[in-house]
């Protein structure tokens, strides 16, 4: 069967209407949506199984005529740099929702769970969309939701917060909007067909002039950009990550920041290789800089959440870092880094919800102490934090020592990458400094007896975090057979970036 | 000798602007009104003068002027209509008086 | 007069007829019964008409040309009748509960869509000029049917006179033009103005004078100041149809006049058109930021469609896709501006306007449905997919583009931001914040909720598969490149 | 056997996971077993392999899987069994060994008994990995693995805050090491093409390299040396280190982690061979080192801190034989004092364990009626610290300064000698305060009591391994079986091994003696006799003491300078991203709505003037229109 | 013809009147007599339409503007009944800039408007017939809907004026 991809846009859109038919009863529906999202994470696994490895090109490729006047197709595949993200979203989404439905939501459970099925059509389709057209409208797609989800069942500030989250990523998005069509524009040949679908533009991309790749590169990167996010437009994602839901913020940083990076993959590299090169200095500084400074900032939160949120910022540095030193190991290792922060990031924030759930404490300085009343939980959190610190063994070291490898092979302006390897790597220590200090203000010290009575994990926290923890540790040990999808994808996008008949027009 | 197309031309645009000008300065909604009307005329006045003075087209500025004639009919009588059904309510025609809806 | 020719103006025919006999149901019918008739009435016979503008009439000039029967002719036929029905259906409740004399109120309607009808269809200044005034006198009609009501005669009285003066500039415009081509139908004034080259004098006058009468139609900046006070004083269904009919019809007459007529200007007044644009839709969405009555906000970012649609008129030079980009904005603007105002019916009870931003508060869960409908009318309107208003900004910042105006095409871009805020910002009141303490109660009308529904759901779908209303929007623009 | 070899590391693995899954609710005691055997077994299967390796199989790969491959870049999981990681695989898994049956008893009452098993197995795991890895990335698995473990056991009991914050002072100067070793290891990538010991040392050999890179990746990698074998100025973590249990100070911070930088420069002696200078710094930073701490474990009164000062001035010692080009002896040093020093601080464990916790050495005295085993013990230990003959580290240490002499190191060589009179002193009074004299605190004193069989054996046996190891494998000096052993690792081609003729050999080795029986001499002296008394000495050398005594003030520079600013600095970025970046944003939104409300008030509501609105738009328009027609505005 | 001096003379004349009246409805205070002017206004108009020789227009221009409208709004100004204001009142604040506003846009456009020039001017004689028949040939479609026009602001100007039935009477006095 080959429209399985088709299949992972529908089934969500299907569990939809069951939600509907019971929603009156909260227990159906929460059973609906878990139901709904395992299918879609099964499903999923099946798609990768389809997959061939090796192949560097599209598989799977779906094609519809869809807006013919328009030269706009229905256009879906996946390579190997898509194909793993989307068992990882149906994976979270599934963790999200099953988390959810354990009372943590307590009102409104049918228009959460319709939300959350909205936002796994948005966020798997961003993956496998290989129009501009379908991308843009999935893009979208997962704002709504997510803007509900965090400002009905967010915290206080909540409508602050959500307003600040969308008007950062439409003000992004639209002006990608305007390049998309720009793009559309210039993709018109001597008969004035014109197409968005990515294969045909990918050959057509001569047509693209410098100063036209200039522009349309900047105004996709500032999309992306704003949604990975990198400094200086980062701010909206602690104020959203605070108040989110536990779930939301899971899914929020598992699947909704590496759009970004994914986008950056998938459309700018291949399509822009000049624009790209014209920026790289900008983007490079800019990366270090959300790599360090992401991290001194964490340093001293005092809210779990707004820490964890901005080590995020930190750790997406790496992953653009990774994407524009313009090296297979920089590439492979900015995915393998999405991967892992989607798992680790999604963990970290599921325990803190447990934690909060628990307490009802965020700040740091509330905490204390529960390493003793709760062995599991601290075990499961430390393995996360020390995932995300990048411990060697643990997944979140894959990814950033290949980045660095990159990093230091980069041959690029400015410096070089004698200078901007060690200069990330110091983030590094940072990781290590403040996860540590968190963790251990968190969960050391003497029992707070307001504390005491409290239960450790249960078993449906358990079932969430268990798939997490395998995962990190597979990834860390044996990350091989998940970098052999990654690779020739990857390689061929670097070619295409760094196709020398174009790079030489960029310097002239 | 014959009076230049350009002098029925500049005295229309003259009447034009001084109905203009009643619009803008008067306060009383139905002087406002035969403001208008002046205007119209004016209008109607150039429209004659080019059909008349254009030897070689047909009548199609004359038409224009009777349709001009049925718009301008059509307009008092609606506008006289609500002004007066305003006037029910709140007996004022002054328009710079009638602001409850601004911002 | 053949029968030909009567067969071209069947729809017109029809609208009128229908308006005819409402009048006298009216007459006929005692009002508990009228108020169930006469709707059933309109939208039959509207709908009628509708299937009347299919029917296949050859594309030609008819009424010796002063009649032009095009695809661009019945597409806005086809829009201004739709609209029409839309806001028939969704009036009766609130005619009922304010006592608005219905059968005139229908009347008036239909009146108003046969002039608009006869501006997509004119081939003249004549016809486009009284087609022109035969779609708003009825409309300052309507603005102030309500005669109790001190906001709907306020805005009758500033409506009226505002557009009684920029009727008369749009005419003495006009006036110069034939003085200057000695001639009133496009094809010959075009021809002449292309003869005579650059812009001169008199050019430039009557020029101005044409754009400002139509800008004030289409309520663009600086003409604009209307539109608030109008819309907001205006029985809630009547500013439903205002918003949307007359600057359908206005946007026509725009066309058949700049690009027909006046096309080989184009130089001159696309730029200055831009400008117009940006200004418009600035304008209208930074002063709708600051709204705080919702009826009144809805009619500030109508004004920023305004600009949006202006932009894609402003890049003419970019060909078809220029046309195609204003009759389908206007298409998708139509349905889901209409929507938004009818959204605010729930609301409208004796003694108010609109609904104050508190009196949304957890609308959702007073009212889920109508929340939803209103909700996706305003994604729609910010331009989110998978909605139609989203296609309608990719096929208007398309052809912007196209003709270089890429600074345009960023203006729209960040204004869709600006716009987002308020609007989002009514979501926030009906989904996230709870009901207030003894608000006042929902008006309900089943036709209203049924029609939102369709509505609605019309805006999701043809925002999916928009293929249909495009390529028709296409071919329909053919007419205008010459 | 050599086959078998990843079964070593899989044993103590598996006690890791079945005690932390279920040590807590179901083993209880039996973890200290299941994880003593564990290592047991990977003892013996160690000693196989060692025994083959000796039997002349010096290299093997033993491969597992391949672990990270992109591009040219590939990393397999696989072991490189030759005679300097089998030496080690045999040091730690025994020195382990011991130490684990030790800690059964020295535990036993804990509450976290099963944790400390659990973490301890994952230590020995991490430490085998790193001195198998056949590569520098498979060998920073281990080198991270044994960091986090060190910081879990020194904050073992978190409940206090001191042992948690020395814990994450630990692990965090580790990882400023580890930035170098980061650094030092992509650069050896970005050379060589290659992170596999054999690939980069065959390159190395065949091809000729530019000095930058090879200095820049030397020096690179030894910071990151500095840092687990806390050598200045990354040392001052270990003393802090102390906060954990007593078996973990032996096993990790006297006889194995913190000699894994040892290992390290010494695996990579090729390499600092190749590049000059970098050499001769590993050289003066071990000098040092060796005296900075001994001067300073002088004056502690805390038992286990003299001990901890110490062990950083014996990791200098083995430094500074690695920067003198005398991995061997290094390694031989590694080796011994693994054993002596590992006894020393179980003793010190053992009389703590005695005296119900009590760390003070002034609190003790004349223990040596009450615990007489723990106290023969320790002397041999002392004794092979104050590298007296015959014991082991008579013999290491004296070759370390031999090669540092006929080096020509002539003022490294004269610290390692004044060094050594320091260590003799200090190792002197440790033991003198401790066994002899009074006791001084009597409530103490009478519930003193032996230690367990099960703590006092492991103790004789590394007493045994002290006193004898060294003239095993050491002798002859410069011709000892570990050097013949060793040899084709460590020597770097070319490097001639200097065979200094018996004379020379002699004086030196006398030389060494003296230096010890002096600093013995002078501790008995002071000590026995009071003469000079040491309250006295301490009064007349009042600055130069309290310098001392607070460690060179090293602790208040780091601890409270560096992490203050710090911490400023982090502060002041915040404040940065919340109203600079932040507040622009929400700055621009308020702008706009004070600009609608400002535009409102165009607004009048006056008809009038909205239609002067419109004739002023009328003329703009017009003038517009004019502008274009006569070309002023331009198209 | 000899007398061709008169056309200019009654030019003058009348454009002198045209636009006198037209000042003086925008100046003059009482709104009576501003009508009254109006009507004045518009008969010199006609005048201007036989001077052009179109005197069917300007028959028409007398039916319906000083015939129909000015009786229209004399009714209007007579339901709208008030008194005179002070001078003061009856111009709004915004006069002196309205003032500039208009000359600057009238007085380019007056200019401009002297560059008409006529061609062979069309010899005089009636023009009944050829109005008549372009009107009810040509123009019959928008004549058709200039009719929909008038019906439809009849009805608008009946419902808007017609009487209160009691629901609206009693709302009036509510307020």
């Amino acid at each position: 069967m080959t429209n399985v991809l088709s299949l992972l846009v529908v089934i969500p859109l299907a569990g939809l209407i069951p939600l509907f038919l019971f929603r009156r009863d909260e227990r159906a529906a929460k059973q609906v949506a878990i139901t709904t999202t395992f299918v879609e994470l099964v499903v999923s696994l099946w798609m990768v199984k389809q997959f061939v490895v090796g192949e560097p090109g599209f598989q799977l490729v779906e094609k519809l005529e869809w807006l013919p006047s328009l030269g706009i197709s229905y256009l879906v595949g996946v390579d190997g740099i898509s194909v793993l993200l989307v068992p990882m979203t149906t994976l979270l989404t599934f963790i999200a929702v099953l988390y959810s439905s354990g009372g943590a939501i307590k009102t409104r459970i049918v228009e959460y769970m319709t939300a959350f099925l909205l936002l796994e059509v948005g966020m798997v389709g961003v993956f496998i969309a290989l129009d501009l057209f379908l991308f843009y409208i999935f893009f979208e797609l997962m704002l709504v939701p997510m803007y509900l989800i965090i400002g009905i069942w967010g915290g206080p500030r909540r409508i602050y917060a959500t307003l600040k989250f969308v008007i950062f990523t439409l003000a992004g998005s639209l002006l990608m909007l305007v390049g998309i069509v720009a793009v559309y524009l210039q993709s018109a040949d001597a008969s004035g067909s014109r197409t968005l679908s990515l294969p045909d533009l990918i050959e057509l991309r001569g047509r693209f002039p410098a100063d036209f790749q200039f522009w349309v590169f900047l105004a996709f990167a500032l999309a992306f950009a704003i949604k990975m996010p990198m400094v200086p437009f980062h701010t909206w994602l602690p104020d959203a990550h605070v108040e989110a839901p536990t779930a939301g913020s899971i899914v929020l940083a598992g699947v909704l920041l590496k759009a970004g990076g994914y986008g950056f993959l998938r459309f700018g590299l291949p399509l822009f290789p000049i624009g790209v090169q014209a920026w790289l200095p900008v983007l490079i500084v800019l990366s270090v800089i959300a790599i360090l400074y992401g991290a001194i900032v964490s340093a001293v939160q005092k809210d779990l959440k707004k820490l964890v949120a901005y080590s995020s910022v930190a750790h997406m540095g790496f992953v653009t870092l990774g994407i524009f030193v313009l090296n297979l190991q920089g590439g492979v290792g900015a995915v393998l880094q999405m991967l892992n922060h989607g798992f680790v990031t999604g963990a970290l924030f599921l325990f803190v919800g447990i934690q909060y759930e628990k307490t009802h404490r965020r700040m740091i300085a509330d905490l204390g102490g529960l390493a003793n009343m709760w062995p599991l939980f601290t075990t499961f959190f430390g393995v996360f934090v020390l995932a995300s610190l990048g411990l060697p063994g643990l997944n979140g070291f894959i990814g950033e020592f290949l980045v660095l490898l990159g990093a230091f092979k980069f041959g690029g302006v400015p410096l070089g990458g004698l200078f901007w390897g060690p200069l990330a790597a110091i983030g590094v220590i940072l990781a290590a400094v403040y996860l540590l200090w968190m963790f251990q203000r968190v969960m050391y010290g003497p029992v707070r007896e307001a504390y005491r009575a409290l239960p450790d994990l249960s078993r449906l926290e358990i079932a969430c975090a268990l798939p997490l923890l395998l995962l990190t540790v597979i990834l860390g040990v044996v990350p091989q057979p998940f970098i052999a999808y990654i690779e020739p994808s990857l390689d061929r996008v670097i070619r295409l970036a760094t196709d020398p008949s174009f790079v030489v027009v960029a310097f002239k | 000798m014959t009076v230049p197309l350009g002098a029925y031309v500049v005295v229309s645009a003259a009447l034009f602007f001084i109905g203009c000008a009643g619009v803008l300065v008067r306060r009383n909604a139905v002087v406002i009104l035969m403001c208008v009307e002046l205007m119209l005329n004016a209008a109607n006045l150039a429209l004659v003068a080019f059909s008349r003075k254009y030897g070689s087209i047909d009548e199609r500025g004359s038409v224009f002027v009777i349709f001009v004639f049925v718009v301008a009919a059509a307009e008092v009588a609606v506008g006289l209509g609500i002004i007066l059904s305003a006037y029910r309510n709140r007996p004022v025609v002054d328009v710079d008086e009638i602001h409850q809806m601004r911002g | 007069m053949t029968g030909a020719d009567i067969a071209a103006v069947s729809p017109e025919i029809i609208v009128t007829a229908v308006a005819l006999i409402v009048l006298v149901a009216d007459a006929v019918f005692d009002r508990r019964r009228a108020a169930l008739i006469l709707p059933l009435l309109t939208v039959a016979g509207l709908v009628v008409a509708l299937a009347s503008v299919f029917n296949v009439v050859p594309a030609a000039q008819y009424f010796r040309g002063f009649v032009t029967i095009d695809a661009f002719t019945s597409f806005f036929r086809a829009v201004f009748i739709l609209l029409a029905i839309f806001a028939a259906a969704v009036s009766p409740a609130y005619l009922a509960s304010r006592r608005v004399p219905a059968g005139e109120y229908y009347a008036i309607i239909c009146f108003s869509t046969v002039g608009a009808m006869t501006i997509a269809l004119s081939s003249d200044l004549i016809t486009l000029f009284i087609g022109l005034e035969t779609m708003t006198i009825p409309i300052y009609v309507l603005a102030g049917i309500q005669r109790t009501d001190r906001f709907a005669n306020e805005a009758a009285i500033k409506y009226f006179l505002l557009g009684a003066f920029s009727s008369a500039l749009l005419l003495y415009g006009f006036v110069w033009l034939y003085g200057i081509t000695k001639a009133t139908d496009f094809v010959t004034i075009a021809r002449v103005l292309t003869a005579q080259g650059i812009a001169n004098g008199p050019t430039i006058v009557a020029l101005a004078l044409v754009t400002v009468g139509l800008g004030f139609k289409a309520a663009i900046v600086p003409f604009h100041q209307w539109t608030p006070d109008a819309y907001d004083g205006a029985p809630t269904p009547a500013t439903a149809f205002m918003s949307v009919g007359p600057k359908a019809a206005a946007f026509a007459a725009i066309l058949r006049v700049l690009l027909g007529a006046l096309g080989p200007l184009g130089v001159d007044w696309s730029a200055v058109l831009a400008v117009l644009a940006a200004l418009t839709m600035t304008g209208g969405n930074i002063v709708a930021l600051a709204q705080t009555n919702t009826k009144r906000m809805l009619a500030y970012s109508s004004i920023a469609h305004t600009g949006y649609i202006l932009a894609a008129v402003a890049a003419a030079k970019a060909g078809p896709s220029a046309g195609a980009a204003v009759l389908f904005y206007v298409f998708a603007y139509g349905l889901m501006n209409l929507g938004a105002f009818a959204c605010l019916l729930y609301f409208d009870l004796e003694g108010t306007r609109g609904a104050s931003l508190d009196e949304l508060n957890g609308f959702a869960r007073r009212q889920p449905l109508g929340a939803l409908a209103f909700g996706i009318f305003l994604v729609s309107l910010t331009g989110i997919p998978p909605t139609i208003g989203f296609v309608a900004k990719f096929v208007v910042i398309q052809p912007v583009l196209d003709a270089g105006l890429a600074w345009l095409a960023v203006v729209i871009a960040l204004n869709a931001v600006l716009a987002a805020f308020y609007y989002l910002r009514v979501v926030v009141r009906m989904y996230m914040y709870d009901p207030e303490e003894k608000q006042p109660r929902l008006v309900s009308g089943r036709a209203l909720s049924v029609s939102l529904g369709i509505a609605s759901f019309a805006v999701i779908v043809l925002g999916i598969l928009p293929n249909s209303i495009y390529r028709w929007a296409l071919e329909a623009a053919q007419p205008l490149v010459r | 056997m050599i086959s078998l070899v990843w079964l070593i590391p899989a044993l103590p693995l598996t006690a890791f996971l079945v005690n932390g899954l279920f040590g807590r609710r179901w083993l209880g005691q039996l973890t200290g077993v299941i994880a003593s055997a564990a290592v047991g077994v990977s003892a013996l299967l160690a000693i196989g392999v060692f025994l083959e390796v000796v039997g002349g199989r010096t290299q093997t790969v033993v491969s597992l899987y391949r672990w990270i491959a992109v591009g040219d870049f590939s990393i397999n999981v696989s072991a490189l069994v030759d005679p300097l990681s089998s030496t080690m695989l045999l040091v730690v898994t025994v020195v382990s060994f011991l130490i684990f049956v030790y800690a059964n008893g020295y535990m036993a009452h804990d509450a976290g008994f099963y944790r400390f098993f659990t973490w301890l197995s994952l230590f020995v795991f991490a430490m085998l990995i790193l001195v198998m890895a056949d590569n520098y990335l498979l060998m920073f698995v281990g080198w991270e693995g044994v960091g986090l473990c060190s910081y879990l056991l020194i904050g073992f009991w978190f409940e206090r805050p001191e042992p948690y914050y020395a814990a994450k002072k630990a692990f965090i100067m580790n990882r400023i090491g580890d930035w170098g070793y980061t650094i030092g290891i992509i650069t050896i990538f970005l050379v060589f093409g290659s992170m596999n010991f054999l690939d980069v040392f065959t390159r190395l050999a065949t091809s000729s390299m530019a000095q930058g890179p090879l200095t820049l990746i030397c020096l690179a990698l030894f910071f990151g040396a500095t840092g687990k074998s806390a050598q200045l100025p990354l040392y001052s973590w270990l003393p802090d280190a102390m906060e954990g249990p007593t078996p973990v100070s032996a096993l990790i911070h006297a006889a194995t982690m913190v000699t894994s930088g040892v290992y390290l420069v010494a695996r990579s002696m090729p390499l600092f061979e190749a590049a000059g200078p970098s050499l001769q710094v590993v050289g003066i930073v071990g000098a040092i080192t060796a005296i900075f701490a001994a001067t300073i474990a002088l004056v502690q009164f805390d038992i286990k801190r003299v001990m901890a000062y110490s062990t950083v001035s014996q990791l200098g010692y083995m430094f500074l034989a690695l920067g003198v080009g005398a991995p061997a002896a290094a390694i031989f040093h590694l080796a011994t004092h693994a054993f002596f020093k590992a006894l020393l601080f179980l003793g010190s464990g053992s009389v703590i364990h005695g005296l119900g916790g009590e760390q003070d050495m002034r609190k003790m005295g004349g223990l040596r009626r009450k615990m007489p085993v723990t106290f023969w013990t320790m002397l041999i230990a002392g004794g092979a610290l104050a590298a007296l003959p015959p014991l082991a580290g008579f013999w290491s240490k004296d070759e370390i300064l031999g090669a540092t002499f006929t080096e020509g190191q002539l003022v490294l060589y004269a610290i390692g000698i004044v060094t050594a009179i320091l260590t003799a002193f200090y190792v002197t009074r440790a033991l003198w305060m401790t066994f002899y004299g009074e006791p001084r605190d009597h409530h103490l004193y009478d519930h003193a009591h032996e230690s367990p069989r099960v703590m006092t054996l492991p103790l004789v046996a590394l007493a045994a391994g002290s006193a004898v190891l060294g003239i095993v494998i050491g002798f002859p000096p410069e011709g000892g079986f570990i050097h013949r052993f060793l040899a084709p690792v460590v020597e770097a081609a070319g490097v001639a091994d200097r065979a200094p003729e018996l004379a020379t050999i002699v004086v030196l080795a006398f030389v060494s003696v003296l230096a010890g029986l002096i600093g013995i001499a002078v501790g008995v002296s002071m000590y026995v006799r009071h003469r000079p008394d040491p309250a006295a000495l301490t009064r007349a050398a009042g600055p130069v003491y309290r310098v001392l005594v607070n460690k060179y003030y090293v602790d208040e520079l780091y601890d409270h300078r560096f992490v203050e600013a710090a911490r400023a600095f982090a502060g002041a970025a915040w404040a940065f991203d919340i109203h600079i970046i932040d507040g622009l944003a929400n700055r621009l939104g308020w702008a706009l709505a004070r600009g609608g409300q400002g535009l409102r008030r165009a607004q009048t509501g006056v008809v009038g003037n909205y239609a002067l609105t419109i004739v002023a738009g009328l003329l703009l328009i017009l003038v517009a229109y004019g502008g274009y027609a006569a070309g002023i505005l331009g198209r | 013809m000899t007398f061709d001096f008169v056309e200019p003379v009654v030019f003058a004349l009348l454009s002198i009147g045209v636009i006198a009246g037209g000042v003086a409805v925008v100046m003059l205070n009482r709104i009576t007599a501003a009508a009254l002017l109006m009507a004045f206004t518009f008969l010199c108009m006609a005048g201007m339409f036989v001077l052009l020789g179109a005197e069917t227009i300007a028959a028409f221009q007398v039916l319906i503007y000083v015939g129909a409208i000015t009786v229209l709004i004399l009714y209007g100004v007579m339901f709208t009944k008030f008194g005179d204001r002070p001078r003061a009142l009856f111009f709004q604040r915004q006069t002196p800039l309205a003032a500039v506003f208009v000359a600057a846009v009238a007085i380019p456009v007056a200019i401009v408007a002297l560059s008409f020039t006529s061609a062979s001017p069309r010899p005089g004689g009636g023009d009944l017939i050829a109005l008549a028949t372009s009107v009810f040939t040509d123009f019959a479609f928008p004549f058709e809907i200039a009719s929909v026009l008038l019906l439809a602001a009849m009805v608008g100007a009946i419902v808007l004026t017609k009487r209160d039935d009691p629901e609206e009477a009693a709302l009036r006095r509510r307020r």
